[in-house]
């Protein structure tokens, strides 16, 4: 008796995995159509790492106080700086990250004071010549440019930290920004417009 | 008869050249590139530890050995099935017989653990 | 039993071999010579007191610098009773020479990874092992032991001092 | 036409046979069994013995020659030792042979054989079930006995215990 | 064989067949960018998002007609996605070597680019593959992002679409 | 038309290959399949009888219907003695066998 | 007539380092006898990252990115595990508001780890869908971590000192529909798996791990479970503040490969009901003490140990007083677990050892640091 | 009107009028062989791009996008791909069985379609041993997969083709013995004579008959198909690839062919057996041309295979082997003695 049971069991099983599928065929895929589509990316973000400018002057933020340097785990970060006679303050005259051993931390972002350094929601840096890794001052100011974000107050108090806001364009920034790497990024821009798409709110909702 | 059964002699023929020509296009537009580790054979990123003409374990033999024996016996339900309607309860005793036997050495096969994997 | 009971039970049993006991970082702590290092970890396992049928740590630190040698770290465990001890040993050594100990494989099982990779690591001997191969290192490894401080080898960059 | 498929086929046939029998490598051998078998086949067709042709395929390709196959794997330590695969005496074997086939040829040619005309192909399953089920009975059950006992007889051997 | 690369330069000779070399070349540019199959090896961190996650509902591989095949043999794509021991890496250039042309290599991961957070204090990590095998587009990122891979593979298909006939069917024996 | 002499002689052919398989070879196995060969001779000669000479009956299809059964019964446990052979002996050489004499 | 055992050859064969099932860079040499294993031997170090080298270079608080990288699944409570090593080296007080954060998030990933777990255990098994399942929610959780700390894999979310970031307005809500969402979805995975004849087949009394060999080979976490052994280091050596949530330990019977299957799907509803307790008794206030930037713990040595997603994750830290460790001795689960493979793998066929191999949850970064 | 059967008879007819009819055999084989190749070739890559879109809304995902209308060119990239791949030969291989395992795979696969019947009168050769033939030379399959096991001299390869040996022998029993059944009950050999015997409406269908024997075939034809939950020659996660582990380019693609064309086989041979073949599902519905019926049954009986495959884990080999041998052997003997009973006792 025991054997028809089981078998009964068995095939009911069978026959539940089966229902699962065939249920799923009839949703809606979750896929991300990525040249075509991607996600609104979180405001804290941790993508390429750039360097801010202000938004007045277009200067750098950054003072060259070399915390974040101190801060990297890794070491990515090389500083190198210089006393303006003007202002007889830092200014860096090269900031040069290594992005082929940068780990993404964010623990320069949050070692700076000046809102110089932020990790952005960029992520469309592949690149065909490894040289392109170490990313200069120049370059991480382009990157930068595009990037909103609020001057953050000298923190006394360590808690609630406000986050720096950036809302990243979806568009290619390198391809937008013309520069050096533009090159070969034919395939993403051609597939026209470009719809933002918002993390799924539970793929339930959209059936 | 002998027209019927000449088909699939051409077929062989068309179905061996159509791989053959497919198997010469490739050859003609694909690189060759030899290195001697490409040469060696794969083995999950080493080289293998020995040779693999190797001799193997009875387990599947077993099964072998009795499928042919089975599949005999196949060969003699076809011609049966083919004619026993119209030989009625004779030929349908006469195989119940036949079966009887053969599913006894299926029994005997399945008692002695030979359709065990061990 | 908690970490002082267990403590006070062990030092008294053990008295003779035991030369320091504590309680660091709230695990108790005892520390033995050498020679009784295997002889001590079986009674730890077979005392039906304390049961140390598993092990939860064990490695090496280097303390060449300071004690003038290695320190064994072995931090044992039991499930029935929930207690945990550390037990320690300084493997005196100078240099690049390789102390030498006995093996604890025989007694934890578990034990023969984590010895293997403090001998191939900080080049600790432990006589007796079954199986002394490599374990992290490539099978070619020239045969230093990185995990000494100090140790500089084959594209080995130091973080520079930003 | 017929003589022509004829001729390809003999040539199948003895070709690949002559591999079976002189191949050093044990599994070509059994490959190239497959082919002859096939050749076989392919003759039995052109006889008008379709069904036996098919059986000749599903037993001897899908059936036996696996088998082969698989006791070659099973005792066959092709990478080892080189077993040696021919004994010393080729030369007189092979004198026996051809004095065996000349016997054979003159035999042959002295025999007459009574040709009938085959008429119209009529299609040998039917006539093959009823052959097997009619005046064959015996010999079909008796069958069923021969299957059953090597079936008993290879796995008592086959088997270790 | 790889007569095909010596084609070209005598089609191009006859009127059209200019035209007739390019969009051949086209065509199976095309067939190739489009049907890379990688190979499914993954080391580290890298390999979770760049393999299990992209290939996962969310990102999808399969759209641009990416499979896995477990077997080098029959794949095009290497995606080194992960940290690269000294101890791995011979195992790695085995690998490379056995997979059949054409093939490409995606180096996926700082690590993988030039040994990441392990670049230094590390004694066993190999500070970048291109050091054993040919790289044809690097990934910044610990881990990127599975759309980063995704970008990776554009960029891939790219590079694809404009090989010649000549560089990947000539023959070197 | 090839005639019914055409058939015999080929199988005559057939028979003395798998005779000369038989006669030398020393892998068991390999006489199994010269033996094999042999048998499919046979099967010729019956299945060429029935059609030039009894194209009625069958007789001959039939017979040889049989004879396939028996040869792979033969297979069958010819082979399983070989695996008993390679069991017991390690070798799967007849001469080796004949000469030990159990 | 004696017949003797028919000599079969052995042979040995290379499983990895690249290969489906091993997960990563693991070499398994198997000796085998037709599809039977005879022995397994485990190679591993094929992802030896020094990451205990590392440790002695980095600062206390440059070294929290690299605890990510050493369970890559479970990065959360990787971090957890060093964090409240290096606090209790330090002696330095956590807010409330954290600690609850810390759980919820390393709950959530004990989740996404045994998630990805199901995942490649059901592909080694042959069922490709349920991997694509699993991936879907995994996803959910990781959009939960991206917008809380940026990051997918490699978070760094907890600091020495509480943790980085506080949660977004938009995590409550989506965390609680998640929550709402999860259990019906492991129904599912249930439906497909769990009760489905090949699946029993394939996993009923397949790598028995008795409980006297779980304890001399250390194994620990759902694996141990598994066999029957009732033993959670959340529950038997409280840390955090797990001792103010309900929760249930699931343990299995027999140690087969089926009970550390159900283990793990009915860990991941009980992980589910933490996070939601955590979620509604989440206090305000503070996320983070403040920490000097610069911060010497004082001379000494610590040992603290909690139960991550693969079983008991330790940190055994010597402090000289200076702002780096003095040494750090990473003690994980994977790297005990995996040494039980060869003695539970024997005398199955290699598609059992797929199954066991998977059973374990073993993933390399783990074993070889 | 659709019905294309009577155009072969026609060029049959055109070509008869100039030529010797030896020519004519040859010409219209080959005709006909082409014919069939260039089908399943197409067929082959519908299927392939098809099991891809099934699996991918299965799993909630879209499969192959970018290359065509949601993809459909995506199949072509593959083969023109592989095409153009490296042909790879380890060098310690058996050349010659190497060479020639891929084409015995396809062309056995590719055989069987000389008998099966696409539609009223689309068939191109009617054997009266039809059925049998179809049994016949699939065992090349098992064959071919054991000379590329072996020849590749890899373990993995090995392992496979020894497993899948085993595997397609073992499942042949139960698969002959449930076509015996649907024999039985036609009292003929012929597919043609199989598919005429179901004629008049659904309920005439055999799988209404012996609704045993149907159950039979089709476990032993996922087998015999090498789907999931019998795939064990390939099992990824076990052997790595199976017995094509060292193939590549061509070769490769020859294996991948016949895997889809022998699942399309299987179907077909179910539906013609079990289905009635090219029968519509009443008379009334005849105006659908016959081969639309058959091929829309056959792609129904492929997307079970492809469900199954997408929703089941795989099955270990011994269980597999039992499973076969204990449980589906004695089943099928008992659908021939119930079937055998039925017809004595309703004639
Ligand atoms: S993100 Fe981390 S690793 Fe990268 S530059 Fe900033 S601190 Fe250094
Ligand atoms: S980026 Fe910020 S921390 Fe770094 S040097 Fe500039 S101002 Fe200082
Ligand atoms: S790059 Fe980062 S995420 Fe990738 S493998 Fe290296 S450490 Fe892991």
């Amino acid at each position: 008796m025991s054997l028809v049971r089981q078998t009964t069991n068995g095939i009911y099983n069978l026959i539940l995995g089966l229902a699962v599928t065939v249920k799923h065929l009839f949703k809606h895929a979750i896929t991300l159509q990525y040249p075509k589509e991607r996600w609104t990316m979180p405001e804290r973000s941790r993508g390429t790492v750039v360097l801010l400018s202000d938004t007045e002057t277009g200067k750098l933020n950054c003072t060259a106080c070399l915390m974040c340097e101190k801060a990297c785990p890794v070491a990515a970060i090389t500083i190198e700086r210089e006393k303006n006679p003007e202002t007889k303050k830092f200014e860096p005259t090269s900031f040069t990250i290594d992005m082929g051993i940068c780990c993404y931390c964010g623990l320069c972002e949050k070692a700076c004071n000046f809102s110089a350094i932020k990790l952005t929601g960029k992520y469309e840096m592949s690149i065909y010549d490894k040289s392109e890794l170490i990313y200069d001052m120049d370059f991480l100011q382009k990157l930068g440019r595009d990037v909103k974000y609020e001057k953050r107050k000298r923190v006394v108090k360590k808690t609630a930290v406000k986050k720096a806001t950036a809302k990243p364009k979806t568009t290619e920034a390198r391809a937008e920004s013309g520069d050096k790497k533009a090159e070969g990024t034919s395939s993403t821009k051609d597939d026209g417009d470009v719809k933002e798409k918002p993390k799924n709110e539970t793929e339930e909702g959209k059936e | 008869m002998i027209g019927n059964f000449a088909y699939a002699g051409i077929w062989v023929l068309v179905a061996i050249g159509f791989v053959v020509i497919t198997f010469f296009f490739a050859r003609l537009i694909r690189p060759q590139r030899p290195n001697p580790t490409k040469s060696r054979n794969y083995e999950c990123g080493e080289f293998p530890l020995s040779d693999s003409h190797l001799q193997y374990n009875v387990k599947y033999y077993l099964f072998a050995l009795i499928f042919v024996i089975f599949d005999v016996e196949v060969v003699f339900l076809f011609p049966w099935a083919a004619v026993f309607r119209a030989l009625g309860l004779f030929a349908f005793i006469e195989m119940l017989v036949f079966l009887a036997i053969l599913i006894f050495g299926l029994i005997y096969a399945w008692k002695k653990k030979a359709l065990q994997w061990v | 039993m908690d970490s002082e009971g267990l403590l006070k039970y062990i030092t008294e049993e053990y008295k003779d071999k035991i030369i320091d006991s504590g309680i660091v970082g709230g695990v108790a702590t005892i520390e033995v010579k050498p020679g009784d290092w295997e002889s001590i970890a079986e009674y730890l396992k077979g005392d039906m007191e304390t049961r140390f049928l598993s092990v939860s740590n064990y490695g090496a630190v280097d303390y060449r610098e300071k004690l003038g040698g290695y320190q064994l770290v072995i931090t044992l465990f039991s499930y029935e009773f929930n207690h945990k001890l550390t037990m320690k040993t300084l493997l005196p050594a100078e240099g690049e020479e390789c102390p030498e100990i006995k093996t604890l494989s025989a007694v934890w099982p578990v034990a023969d990874w984590f010895e293997r990779e403090t001998a191939e690591l900080f080049g600790i001997v432990f006589v007796g092992h079954p199986d002394p191969r490599h374990l992290m290192l490539d099978e070619d490894w020239d045969g230093e032991y990185p995990m000494r401080r100090g140790w500089s080898g084959r594209d080995f960059i130091t973080k520079p001092d930003k | 036409m017929g003589l022509a498929v004829f001729y390809i086929l003999a040539a199948v046939i003895l070709v690949s046979a002559l591999f079976v029998v002189t191949l050093r490598n044990i599994f070509h051998s059994a490959l190239m069994l497959i082919v002859c078998f096939f050749g076989v086949a392919g003759l039995y067709a052109s006889l008008n013995a379709d069904f036996l042709a098919a059986v000749q395929v599903l037993i001897y390709v899908g059936a036996v020659t696996i088998l082969i196959i698989f006791a070659v794997m099973v005792t066959h330590q092709l990478s080892g030792k080189k077993i040696r695969q021919y004994n010393d005496q080729p030369v007189p074997a092979g004198l026996i042979i051809i004095s065996l086939f000349l016997l054979f040829v003159v035999s042959l040619s002295k025999t007459g054989f009574e040709v009938v005309k085959s008429i119209s192909s009529s299609p040998t399953v039917e006539g093959i079930g009823k052959a097997l089920m009619t005046s064959y009975v015996l010999p079909f059950e008796v069958v069923s006995i021969v299957l059953l006992v090597a079936l008993i007889g290879a796995i008592v051997i086959a088997r270790k215990d | 064989m790889g007569i095909i690369s010596k084609l070209p330069a005598y089609v191009e000779r006859v009127p059209g067949g200019g035209i007739m070399t390019t969009s051949a070349e086209k065509f199976l540019n095309w067939s190739r960018a489009s049907s890379i199959w990688y190979m499914l090896f993954g080391l580290a961190c890298c390999a979770i998002e760049g393999l299990m996650a992209t290939g996962a509902s969310r990102y999808d591989f399969d759209r641009f007609g990416m499979i896995f095949r477990a077997s080098p043999r029959q794949a095009d794509l290497m995606i080194v996605a992960g940290t690269l021991t000294h101890k791995m890496a011979k195992r790695v250039k085995i690998l490379y070597d056995q997979m059949a042309e054409p093939k490409y290599v995606i180096s996926m991961g700082g690590c993988a680019n030039r040994g990441g957070p392990f670049y230094y204090d590390s004694y066993s990590v190999l500070k970048g593959v291109d050091k054993i095998i040919p790289v044809d587009v690097y990934i910044p990122g610990c881990p990127p992002r599975p759309e980063s891979v995704l970008e990776a593979c554009l960029k891939l298909q790219d590079k694809i679409k404009k090989e010649k006939l000549a560089d990947w069917a000539a023959s070197t024996d | 038309m090839p005639t019914v002499d055409h058939y015999l002689v080929l199988s005559g052919l057939l028979f003395c290959i798998g005779a000369f398989g038989l006669l030398t070879r020393r892998n068991a196995i390999g006489v199994l399949m010269s033996i094999e060969l042999m048998f499919n001779s046979a099967n010729i000669n019956f299945i060429s009888f029935s059609k030039f000479l009894t194209p009625q009956a069958l007789t001959g299809q039939a017979f040889a219907v049989f004879v396939i059964t028996i040869a792979a019964a033969e297979a069958a446990v010819g082979l399983a003695i070989v695996v008993l052979m390679y069991r017991n002996f390690d070798v799967v050489d007849v001469d080796y066998i004949d000469f030990m004499r159990w | 007539m004696t017949v003797k055992e028919l000599k079969t050859e052995e042979f040995m064969v290379n499983m990895g380092p690249q290969h489906p099932s091993t997960h990563g860079v693991c070499k398994l040499v198997i000796k085998m006898d037709g599809e039977e294993i005879k022995e397994i031997t485990p190679h591993v170090g094929f992802l030896h990252r020094s990451i205990e080298k590392i440790g002695e270079n980095r600062t206390y608080a440059q070294f929290v990115p690299y605890t990510d990288r050493i369970d890559y699944v479970a990065s959360m409570n990787a971090n957890h595990a060093y964090v409240i090593a290096a606090e209790k080296l330090g002696g330095v007080e956590v807010p409330e508001r954290a600690e609850y954060l810390r759980v919820i998030m390393a709950e959530l990933n004990r989740i996404a780890s045994h998630l990805v777990w199901l995942a490649t255990f059901a592909i080694d098994l042959g069922a490709v869908t349920p991997f694509l399942y699993a991936f879907r929610e995994r996803e959910m959780i990781l959009d939960l971590f991206e917008m809380t700390c940026g990051q997918r894999l490699t978070y760094n979310y907890m600091c020495i000192g509480g943790v980085n970031w506080d949660i977004p307005k938009e995590f409550e809500p989506k965390l609680r529909e998640f929550l709402k969402i999860f259990p019906s979805r492991v129904d599912d995975y249930e439906d497909l798996l769990t009760n489905n004849p090949i699946f029993l087949y394939r996993t009923k009394n397949i790598g028995i791990l008795s409980k006297e060999t779980a304890f001399e080979y250390s194994v620990s976490g759902p694996s141990l479970r598994g066999s029957g052994v009732k033993w959670d280091i959340r529950k038997a050596e409280s840390y955090s503040i797990y001792d103010r949530f309900d929760f249930d330990i699931p343990v299995g019977y027999n140690g087969d490969a089926w009970d550390r299957y159900r283990v793990r799907m009915r860990e991941m509803r009980e992980s589910a009901k933490i996070v939601q307790q955590a979620i509604d008794g989440l206090p305000g206030g503070d996320i983070q003490t403040k920490v000097p930037r610069t911060w010497k713990p004082p001379e000494g040595e610590v040992f603290t140990r909690i139960e991550a997603p693969r079983g008991e994750m330790a940190y055994h830290i010597v402090s000289d007083g200076s702002t780096k460790p003095y040494r750090m001795k990473i003690r994980t689960a994977s790297f005990c677990n995996l040494q039980v493979l060869p003695i539970i793998g024997i005398n199955h066929l290699i598609a059992d050892l797929v199954a066991i191999f998977g059973s374990l949850d073993i993933i390399l970064p783990e074993v070889d640091r | 009107m659709f019905e294309l059967g009577g155009i072969f008879e026609a060029i049959g007819k055109w070509l008869n009028g100039f030529l010797p009819p030896v020519w004519v055999t040859i010409i219209s084989a080959v005709i006909t062989g082409l014919a069939v190749l260039g089908f399943l070739s197409l067929l082959a890559l519908f299927l392939v791009w098809w099991e891809r879109k099934i699996s991918a809304h299965m799993q909630q995902r879209y499969g192959p996008m970018r290359t065509g209308w949601h993809g459909v060119l995506q199949t072509i990239a593959d083969g023109v791909k592989l095409l153009q791949k490296e042909d790879l030969m380890p060098k310690d291989a058996d050349r010659i069985v190497y060479f020639w395992a891929p084409i015995i795979c396809f062309g056995a696969a590719f055989m069987a379609y000389l008998v099966v019947p696409f539609g009223k009168g689309i068939i191109v050769q009617d054997l009266n041993i039809g059925i049998l033939y179809i049994i016949a030379i699939t065992t090349f399959t098992v064959v071919s997969l054991l000379m590329a096991g072996w020849a590749s001299n890899n373990k993995w390869a090995l392992l496979g083709g020894m497993r899948s040996a085993a595997q397609i022998i073992s499942y042949e029993v139960p698969l002959s013995l449930a076509i015996v059944g649907a024999v039985m009950l036609a009292q003929t050999l012929s597919m043609n004579g199989i598919v005429s015997a179901q004629a008049g409406g659904f309920w005439h269908w055999y799988v209404f008959r012996e609704p045993l024997g149907f159950l039979v075939y089709y476990i032993a034809a996922t087998a015999e198909a090498n789907r999931t939950p019998f795939d064990i020659p390939e099992a990824e996660q076990e052997l790595v690839a199976g017995f094509n582990i060292e193939y590549s380019g061509m070769k490769f693609a020859m294996f991948f062919l016949a895997e889809f064309v022998n699942m399309f086989t299987v179907s077909a041979i179910a539906v013609t057996l079990f289905f009635g073949g090219w029968q519509p599902l009443f008379s009334f519905l005849g105006f659908i041309p016959s081969w639309v019926w058959f091929m829309g049954k056959s792609l129904v009986s492929v997307f079970v295979l492809m469900w199954f495959r997408w929703t089941y884990p795989r099955i270990r080999v011994d269980q597999l082997m039992n499973f076969a041998w204990k449980f589906l052997l004695p089943l099928a003997f008992l659908n021939i003695i119930l079937v055998g009973f039925g017809i004595v006792v309703f004639k």
